[in-house]
């Protein structure tokens, strides 16, 4: 049953260092305020998972956070690079990451996989990529009616996820509304899970099939009013394509990159931002 | 004819005029989605517009930056999670074209997004495969457009990230339940379309003004010219006019932001 | 790109002689306007697949069409034994039927693997049943990553899959609402699609995530006006739960269910019911 | 306790009892359904009830006739599809109680939903195993219950469509990912669980004025009785009157249709 906490008690309590850590969100409704206090609460060796990295993730790697990232596409959506993640990838600053990479296809088939409690997903793909021959995980099965000879990856199954979505209600039960992603199957598909809401409400008043969450499949649930940034929250806050774009300088430069950390993210509790680059200072 | 263009603005015309009305098109963000809403703006009102993030049949305004941007989900007549995106619609066989970018591509059509150089010690690190790999196989067919250049054309791509025809040529030969894979690839510079016979990449159509020597110059393989080399027609005004609108559109948008 | 039909020439276009057909709705949505006309236009030697068979496949049994039964749980729900049914297999009435039998899990399995274009579904299923050793459609796959023995049983790829809905619009998108079983999958999951929805409306009006197949995904538009009742529709008009008690009365009897079809199916085109037991006479 | 109860009161108020407050609970229609109901609306505001028609914890204000009533999506959380259902809220884990009715149980409390007699011919065909084999299988632990009698405790069941712990009692030892199984089975007459050695069902309690005589006349195999037998205790006053008022707006909702 979701225990409503503060952003900093649900990480501290829920992220440890060595964790397996799912942070979902494709490029919509992306937790970026909970990542914000991993990094300030300085966990290490984490492996993060994400179908998308982008910015938060880019941001954990050069906090020093990683020790292996599993991912389907890493870049700056519609910008470029990840900088932080190609130095750490090319020349291992702050240290060197382990990578693990798949196709979308796969990964969205392993979270719905490790949702559904099983230990593989059986999919079409990867059919003549090099893919396999660099991440092991990928094997082949035959179908036992057809004869097809399809993929197979082990399901995801994080020992916590994090997702950010619109709104909870007073017991937990939360609705995630407009590009769904793998939100859902990322919770349902952990040990433990936190789930990040624009606010809570007394009445979530959604439709027969809104995509929901209920509060006994979460274990805990912050208020991190635009927790998102510079992602964004259907019906509460466009997406700062800017920051997106700005970021690209930033993060090109480790020193940059470290100061920006250090006035954004290390010393932010409690601010508030105006260019919407800073996030997870307005929690509670 | 009386407007002046660019290359790039020729490249994404012709891409555009590729997709017939009524086609189901999975689209990739950047190029090819610039080329797809040229598309439904001018010769195909009725394509399908379907972007990974999940939103179906979707008709945005301006351009999206990310694949996920807002104006996708509310213009989509209907968004579903990204698993059922990739297993009901791409791998249940809903999607006719697959559109696609990249940053190399070789001979036989193979595309690399993932690195430059070897892949424990890249010299440069790629985005990765995302959507690309099975989109390249469960759509019907697949489109790539890109900036002719000997970086991005090269004979042999450092990785295969998303299957082309394979290193030889072959590589969808006697596979199962796969798309017909890349049907043409249209650059700045020229359309090619992979031999009937054997897939390498083959030019088809040469854009205006622009000569053979040019394309050889700016592909890393000696590429085949076809015999009945055509000549591209060139963009419309109001083709250009539409595209213009909506880059301004998009450009206003995203600056106010 | 859906066509709108009327409901004789949709059956009359993609129903034929010999094929498979799934006619889903999980209690709710039942298409059984569609059930009659099939019966009305005489096809013989369907192979009929539902998770959960009822009334309408009972007539549809009882009337000769049936050739085989696929499904999970065939009863009167609520109130007892499909009595059609059971003569068939107990007694061969009107004809020997065959059936071939799942779990639940297993069928909505099957029919999500044949939206998902996949020719087998696997789940953690069948565990000590002995349904495997009457359905040899059920095998056993083991986990390459895990070594664990996985159920695995063929997916469902109707040549017509049949679903009743509230709306579609008028380029034949369809939403459906409430309770919404597996309709998307059989759709999806299909060759050819027929829909029938209660009205044909300008805007479908719905929420960002709502459950709309779109028109490129299905043939055939039928309008057919209750065209669930007994069952019901969400938004439109509640279940019959009486006719579902009187079916039993009715069903019983070789010649009350004969005469029962020929008064409300065979003759009733173009009527309208009073006692919610006839539909399908309603279509255009 | 000054009111009368009958029988069939007794074995919805004790099948009631046993679900704890807060605990998820996959619902079977019929007498289960009764059960969890009653429990909701007495000792356990906070169970969380769940019909394989999609509805996630619903509050329906009258019993549902059908699995997929409209009442129990309108009182619903959320209503998810039918896959989704036994993929991810089921298979996956999320569900601490199965609560099962059956045709047939036997001592190993396997349960028959398919056939009387042989498979190929069989005397009575009975509605096949819906949902029942992957809830016993994958939720947490089962509660049965069912009305005593001779045809429905068999030795053995026709046939296994859920399994209880096999034909031998040992059905689920050493196999993975498998729930607890039927820890209790209430019937009309007593309170049964599995005996934690062997698996065979063993009545530990009686419901007040019932001798062992009755349990043993209405049970086809000698059943076995635990050496602390205990007396079932009565229903409350509160309990009586929540459930009849429950079959009452029932009646009244159903007859109205």
């Amino acid at each position: 049953m979701a225990e409503i906490l503060s952003l900093h008690d649900a990480v501290a309590r829920y992220v440890e260092d060595g964790a397996t850590v799912a942070m979902e969100g494709f490029t919509h409704l992306i937790p970026v305020a909970a990542g914000h206090e991993i990094i300030r609460q300085g966990r290490r060796d984490l492996t993060l998972i994400r179908m998308t990295p982008d910015l938060v993730y880019d941001q954990l790697i050069g906090a020093g956070c990683a020790k292996k990232v599993i991912f389907s596409w890493g870049g700056n959506p519609g910008v470029g690079s990840l900088h932080r993640l190609r130095d750490a990838v090319e020349k291992g600053w702050p240290h060197q990451i382990e990578i693990l990479e798949h196709s979308h296809a796969a990964m969205a088939c392993a979270f719905e996989a490790g949702a559904a409690g099983l230990p593989l997903a059986v999919l079409r793909g990867y059919v003549g990529s090099e893919l396999p021959s660099v991440n092991e995980q990928i094997k082949f099965i035959e179908c036992p009616f057809t004869g097809e000879r399809l993929a197979a990856v082990p399901s995801v199954r994080p020992d916590v996820s994090i997702v950010h979505a619109q709104k909870a209600d007073r017991a937990g039960n939360v609705v995630v509304e407009g590009i769904i992603g793998v939100q859902k199957e990322a919770v349902l598909a952990a040990k433990h899970s936190i789930v990040t809401v624009e606010e809570i409400v007394d009445d979530l008043d959604t439709h027969p099939n809104a995509c929901v969450i209920p509060g006994w499949a979460i274990d805990a649930i912050a208020v991190a009013e635009k927790g998102s940034l510079p992602s964004y929250a259907h019906g509460y806050y466009p997406r700062d394509n800017r920051f997106y774009k700005e970021w690209d300088a930033i993060s090109r430069d480790r020193d940059a990159f470290t100061r920006w950390i250090e006035d954004n993210v290390i010393h932010s509790i409690g601010r508030h931002s105006t260019d919407g680059a800073q996030s997870g200072g307005s929690v509670q | 004819m009386s407007l002046e263009y660019t290359s790039g603005e020729m490249m994404t015309v012709t891409a555009a005029r590729a997709l017939e009305n009524g086609t189901t098109c999975f689209v990739g963000i950047g190029l090819p989605s610039e080329a797809a809403n040229l598309a439904r703006l001018t010769h195909a009102p009725d394509v399908v517009l379907i972007y990974e993030s999940g939103t179906l049949q979707t008709r945005p305004e301006v351009l999206p930056l990310s694949i996920g941007d807002g104006e996708l989900c509310e213009s989509a007549l209907t968004t579903v999670s990204v698993p059922e995106m990739f297993r009901y619609w791409l791998q249940g066989g809903k999607i006719n074209v697959g559109f696609l970018g990249t940053a190399q591509i070789d001979r036989y059509c193979n595309l690399n997004t993932t690195l430059i150089g070897d892949y424990k010690a890249p010299k440069v690190r790629l985005p990765g495969g995302g959507g690309a790999p099975e989109i390249a196989t469960n759509a019907g067919e697949v489109f790539i457009t890109l900036k002719h250049s000997p970086r991005a054309f090269v004979r042999d791509v450092d990785f295969i990230t998303t299957l082309g025809f394979g290193r030889d040529g072959k590589g969808r030969d006697n596979v199962p339940n796969i798309g017909r894979g890349p049907t043409r690839v249209i650059s700045d510079l020229c359309v090619m379309k992979p031999d009937p016979e054997d897939h390498e990449l083959t030019v088809v159509s040469l854009h205006p003004g622009v000569t053979r020597e040019q394309v050889q110059e700016a592909t890393g393989w000696d590429i085949r010219f076809a015999d009945n080399l055509e000549s591209t027609p060139e963009p419309s005004d109001r083709e250009l006019e539409v595209l213009r609108e909506l880059k301004a559109r998009t450009e206003r948008a995203h600056a106010g932001q």
